[in-house]
């Protein structure tokens, strides 16, 4: 298995939660005890199967779990759900099946279903996809389903986001153009303008692009191509068009830690849900940052 | 124990406004949302937003075209504060960077939509909601808002008064997801309920799988009562699989619905002669069920949408968006086989009873956005109204809340002024989900001996909540929600949606009974405290529970077609009797119902009711 | 000249000077690399190769020059790219600094020796 | 954090199977210009024995090129450089923003170019192996 969970951060997590819990913790480890023996699944099991059955095809899924407190879901492994096939079945469709119909426990983000919230991005047969834009007739069975490589895992398929958030706040991700713009009236854009950042704004914070970015794996402290386009929408919008702005953009992107970590990977790009062209976005901004300094030369 | 001066709960369009405006005014404010904010189901929104910007538009249009969209149920008052705040608003957040499509000259642009006499809503591409939404929260950050994110809020902290108008509301209680920790929030000055629409009542929706209608269960709970709530929008074109929207603008370039015996049925089985396709929503959408219903529709569910004559270039060039939605969530390609389509749960008009600066009845606790019901959409909500709702009411209830002076709200709540008491026998005896014995009394129905500190107001209710907690994780066996939530959808959907028949929504009644006692039965299976999402969907049940009870009872007791509700029996808008709202109120565990009548006075006219025709 | 090898690193802090000479550098070697491969591989070969032609050919100022700066580049190249992949790597601290000095010290050390040796090879000396 | 909790080489060699042009491009890129490095250190430290002598430096250059696994070996340079080249030009173009959206084709013509370069190359390295020496 590829995907391991090396032990003292399970432990690490597990005490920390025993001292969140400590004043519940004798009848939370009896009814720790007693669940996992209780396998009263039955009814929901034999309509299930009664499903598969009728289904002309059944979909297997192998899926990562790991729970820092439940036993025997410490050591992380992969379970083995069937799925009764339906046309237009989505990963995310037999993530909730396999949930609703065998196992509640079975943990994973999960919202929309439309592609806009951007809370299902797993890694599906080794790619960083979005599950509910995910159809299952697009993989090759059986399917695999593991959290987002590169982040420290809650539990079963949530991953902890909190890094990737720091990235995006990290640069200053908010409008900043003419606080004094006259009420009653907006500012002006042309459409070209518009047109220039409107696949930037389409970002949905899914993680994938991260997620699948190998500098992004081993530097931490790199921006990451996500955090980096969502500079790109506002240096490029022209409503911000003050010149120190537009340097003090260029001076947090030009960190040692910005994009010049970016080695033109393209992993971004291809796992992006919203097909924003994350590269194309890092390297105008090289060249924007190249260009800024050798003004002052 | 955390604490705050102003408490959002919900991080939508609604909340990330409030939260803002509350800022703006001064307060220290905090998001407490179960969703990381950008996550929220604002973002899906697509069409637009309405506002009267340009010249030969008035927001004395908007109102209008509000108030007769509505079918006469909106509250004048809220009407037109909603057209006289959204320019501005929009405005605002074209300040704050929204990446508006925009017109020749640089403008932002506007389009024409559904029932409105002048294009006034102006939008984003086809995404405007997730801009909308976005730009927001980026506002957020830069202000520095403490945003608690997946941090879900089981209840408010109300003090026990045996009037719901003389109780305060102090805070509420949460769980952080993440660790199953439950914590108190004490709040200053008030809590705003922003959490969104209840769409998971029917088991076909556009809503998102977060949408369990929680901030009306726990206002409905704490004594706030719940208006209009029978009142809810179908849309004729989501795809069967997921319930994601296909615009009308399919509809609109041309595209026909047929039913599995081939039939364009809209016009071959005299739906809409003349408009056929491009009727009303809920006209679409009774005809497609009726469809389906006589046995013409496909695989007994759907209906097609074919769209495939109007030719790959008109496609390409103006439908684009739907192919892509049709591929990745139906495995459809639009441009060789037609659509599958059936009627999905879209909005919902009701909600927690506010006043125009979303003040609910009870001091300090407040609600905004698709949770509220201020009365702007009435009977029916036009397109486009949503999100200015969201910007105009989240800001007012945040600046109020933040205790901004906003003059005397011209709209009355609680069971206060000119109301009248039904008396429509319900089949079954209407009541509360929960587990007994579980703190599952609320400080409404406990009526023990009145607590006025603040902080011991909050701290019962987290005793209550703990205890509410352990109590189902501590169960070994009994149903799982999963299928208690599935019986429930069933019966919304066959009985309470579009089509509503005295007999099947009094069936519906007699099944959310027999729900709520199934429930009495549930147990958490996953016994982790470690992000159980279990658990929370558990607890997201029960109110879906209490929320599509008075769903059906508001259906069972207004006996007329107004706007989206349609009572076969009862086929004609009452003017006479019915120009009122339904209000449910929880009196000691049982809901009542009761009426007040609409306000038809604006500023400068009275709104006339006139016939609803386009 | 060495300056500027063990200096590449630091000006990589402020703004993009690594990554820009590392493009610049890479440019003139695509022209230089090829040649040097064209000519000792394929124009004369290898295994003809004596001390007197290199000699003949590095005593002409022209050749010479170019050959140093194909030295000089494709050092700086080299080892910049190489500090490059360990920072992408996420060192930081005393690594780092570790790996700065090394690697300023290799270039210097590979600038110095192949200098003498490019010095050894004209009839200048 | 992603350090402070390594779930395995979960997106490295573990996983080449599932890796994609741009990723191949880097990987084989990185492992040239390591190549590359080390045999211009190499290359110098050969070179010195000009600083001894003119015999030494014409005998050792010519012993190493009658032996057959240098040749090999030089063979193996020849492919690392040209591959660094093509595809550092590539690189250079696409940081020019130049081709962004070929940059898989591009890569596989990097690659099939080299192949081609290399093969056709094969018989001068190869010439007068045994009868120089
Ligand atoms: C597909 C679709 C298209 C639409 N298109 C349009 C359109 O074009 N124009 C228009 O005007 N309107 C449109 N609408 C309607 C409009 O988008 C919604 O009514 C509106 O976005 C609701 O916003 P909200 O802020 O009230 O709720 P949401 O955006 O749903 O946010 C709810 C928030 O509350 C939080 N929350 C919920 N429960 C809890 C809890 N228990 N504890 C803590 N937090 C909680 C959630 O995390 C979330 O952050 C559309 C709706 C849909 C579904
Ligand atoms: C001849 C033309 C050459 C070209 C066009 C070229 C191009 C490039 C480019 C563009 C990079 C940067 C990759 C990035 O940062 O994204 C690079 C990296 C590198 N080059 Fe070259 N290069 C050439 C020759 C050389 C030579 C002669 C050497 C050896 C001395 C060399 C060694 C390296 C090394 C070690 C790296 C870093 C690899 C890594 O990322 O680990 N290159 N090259
Ligand atoms: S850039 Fe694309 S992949 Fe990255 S977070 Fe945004 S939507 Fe997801
Ligand atoms: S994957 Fe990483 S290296 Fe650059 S092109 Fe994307 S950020
Ligand atoms: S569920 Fe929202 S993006 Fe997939």
């Amino acid at each position: 298995m590829s995907t391991q969970v090396p032990e003292q951060e399970a432990e690490a997590e597990s005490s920390a939660e025993a001292e969140a819990d400590a004043s519940a913790e004798s009848p939370q480890d009896k009814r720790m005890a007693k669940k996992a023996e209780a396998a009263s699944y039955r009814d929901a099991q034999k309509k299930a199967q009664e499903e598969i059955e009728a289904a002309e095809r059944s979909v297997q899924l192998k899926v990562f779990r790991y729970d820092p407190e439940v036993e025997g879901k410490q050591e992380p492994r992969f379970d083995e759900f069937h799925v009764p096939f339906t046309k237009g079945m989505t990963v995310l469709d037999a993530l909730m099946y396999a949930r609703d119909h065998y196992d509640p426990s079975l943990t994973f983000r999960h919202s929309c279903r439309q592609a806009v919230c951007g809370s299902d991005a797993m890694f599906v047969n080794g790619q960083q996809r979005l599950c509910c834009k995910t159809q299952m007739s697009d993989l090759d069975w059986p399917v695999r389903v593991e959290p987002l490589p590169h982040q420290d895992v809650v539990k079963d398929l949530v991953v902890d986001m909190q890094h990737f958030y720091d990235q995006m706040h990290s640069v200053e991700p908010y409008f900043q153009g003419d606080e004094n713009a006259p009420s009653g009236e907006e500012q002006k854009q042309t459409r070209e303008n518009r047109e220039k950042i409107k696949m930037s704004t389409r970002c949905i914070w899914c993680g994938a692009c991260m997620s699948s970015c190998n500098i992004a794996a081993g530097d931490n402290e790199y921006l990451g191509p996500a955090a980096i386009n969502k500079a790109y929408r506002f240096y490029m919008d022209e409503r911000e068009d003050q010149e120190e702005l537009e340097e003090h953009r260029l001076r947090i992107l030009e960190q040692e830690h910005g994009v010049w970590r970016c080695q033109t990977q393209f992993s971004c790009t291809e796992v992006c849900p919203k097909d924003i062209p994350l590269t194309e976005h890092i390297q105008e901004l090289k060249r924007e940052a190249v260009k800024n300094n050798l003004k002052f030369w | 124990m955390y604490e705050h001066d102003v408490i959002v709960v919900g991080g939508g369009g609604a909340g990330l406004r409030a939260a803002i405006a509350a800022h703006e005014e001064g307060a220290d404010v905090a998001i407490v949302t179960k969703l990381h904010p950008v996550r929220s189901h604002t973002g899906a929104a697509e069409g637009g937003i309405n506002a009267a910007l340009r010249e030969g538009d008035d927001w004395e249009l908007h109102a209008y075209d509000t108030m007769k969209g509505s079918d006469y149920l909106g509250d004048a008052p809220a009407v037109e504060t909603l057209a006289q705040d959204a320019p501005e608003e929009v405005i605002q957040i074209e300040h704050w960077g929204m990446p508006f499509s925009r017109e020749d000259d640089g403008t932002v642009s506007q389009r024409p939509f559904g029932g409105l006499s002048f294009p006034r809503t102006t939008y984003a591409g086809a995404e405007t909601g997730h801009h909308l939404l976005h730009t927001m929260y980026e506002q957020v950050v830069k202000r520095g808002i403490e945003v608690y994110d997946e941090w879900y809020v089981q209840d408010v902290a109300v003090t026990d008064e045996d009037d719901p108008s003389e109780r305060t509301c102090h805070g509420c209680v949460a769980m952080d997801i993440k660790t199953g920790e439950i914590a108190g929030f004490k709040a200053k000055n008030g809590v705003i309920l922003a959490t969104g629409g209840p769409g998971q009542a029917f088991d076909h929706t556009t809503n998102a799988v977060a949408n369990t209608g929680d901030g009306y269960a726990i206002a409905y709970r704490a004594g706030v009562p719940l208006e209009d709530m029978e009142f809810v929008q179908f849309h004729p074109t989501t795809l069967p699989s997921t319930g994601v929207l296909i615009s009308e603008g399919v509809r609109g370039e041309g595209g026909i619905l047929y039913n599995a015996d081939g039939e364009r049925f809209m016009f071959e089985h005299g739906y809409a002669n003349n408009e056929g396709e491009l009727a009303s929503r809920d006209v679409v959408s009774r005809a497609e069920l009726t469809e389906v219903n006589e046995g013409r529709g496909f695989e007994d569910e759907y209906v097609m949408l074919d769209m495939r004559h109007l030719g790959e270039e008109r496609i390409m060039d103006r439908l684009e968006n739907i192919l892509h939605l049709a591929e990745d969530f139906e495995g459809v390609d639009g441009l060789v086989e037609p659509m599958p389509v059936k009627p999905g749960q879209h909005y919902q008009m009701g909600g927690v009873e506010t006043d125009e600066n979303g003040h609910t009845c009870i001091e300090g606790l407040y609600a905004a956005g698709e949770t509220a019901c201020v009365s702007v959409h009435g009977a029916n909500r036009l397109g486009g109204n949503a999100l200015p709702e969201l910007i105009v009411f989240g800001a007012r209830a945040g600046k109020h809340a933040a205790g901004a002076d906003m003059g005397e709200p011209k709209i009355e709540t609680g069971e206060r002024g000119d109301i009248e008491y039904d008396d429509t026998e319900m089949p079954v005896q209407p009541g509360e989900a929960g587990i007994s014995g579980a703190g599952g009394e609320t400080a409404a129905a406990d009526g023990g001996a009145v607590t006025q500190d603040p902080t011991a107001v909050v701290e019962r209710e987290v005793e209550a909540e703990r205890e509410r907690v352990e109590e189902m994780l501590s169960k070994e066996e009994g149903v799982k929600h999963s299928q208690i939530r599935e019986r429930l959808q069933k019966t919304m959907t066959q009985n309470v949606n579009v089509f509503r028949e005295e007999e099947g929504v009094k069936q519906a009644l007699r099944d959310i009974r027999d729900i709520r006692e199934a429930y009495e039965d549930v147990y958490v299976e996953d016994p982790s405290r470690t992000f159980n999402t279990d658990l929370q969907h558990t607890i997201e049940t029960r109110n879906l529970i209490d929320i599509a009870e008075t769903i059906a009872m508001g259906a069972l007791v207004r006996d007329e077609f107004r706007g989206a509700h349609w009572r076969k029996e009862h086929q004609e808008r009452k003017d006479e009797e019915w120009l009122k709202h339904t209000l449910i109120g929880w009196h000691d565990g049982e809901p009542q119902v009761f009426f007040r009548p609409v306000i038809l006075e604006g500023e400068n006219k009275t709104y006339e009711p006139k016939e609803r025709s386009y | 000249m060495a300056a500027e090898t063990s200096g590449a690193p630091t000006s990589f802090e402020r703004g993009g000077w690594g990554w820009l000479f590392q493009r610049i550098t890479a440019a003139f070697l695509i022209v230089v690399l090829a040649f040097h491969f064209f000519l000792l591989h394929f124009y004369h070969h290898a295994y003809e190769i004596t001390f007197a032609g290199t000699s003949a050919r590095m005593s002409q100022v022209g050749y010479f020059a170019t050959m140093w700066l194909f030295l000089v580049t494709a050092t700086f190249h080299g080892v910049n790219g190489i500090y490059n992949a360990m920072v992408n790597q996420g060192i930081k601290g005393i690594q780092k600094r570790a790996a700065q000095g090394i690697l300023g010290l290799a270039g210097v050390l590979l600038v110095v020796q192949g200098t003498r040796v490019a010095l050894a090879m004209t009839d200048l000396v | 954090m992603s350090q402070s909790y390594n779930r395995g080489l979960v997106e490295d060699f573990g996983r080449w199977k599932e890796f994609q042009a741009g990723m191949w491009a880097w990987i084989f890129h990185k492992f040239t210009g390591w190549i590359l490095v080390g045999y211009l250190f190499t290359h110098i430290a050969v070179l010195s024995t000009a600083t001894t002598g003119a015999e030494t430096y014409t005998q050792t250059l010519q012993s190493l090129e009658s032996i057959f696994i240098v040749r090999i070996l030089e063979i193996g340079l020849l492919s690392t450089a040209v591959f660094h080249i093509l595809n550092g030009t590539r690189l250079l173009l696409v940081d020019l923003g130049i081709g962004l959206g070929s940059q898989d084709k591009s890569f596989y013509a990097s690659l099939v170019l080299t192949g081609a370069i290399v093969v056709a190359s094969v018989p001068t390295f190869l010439a007068g192996l045994g009868g120089g020496a």
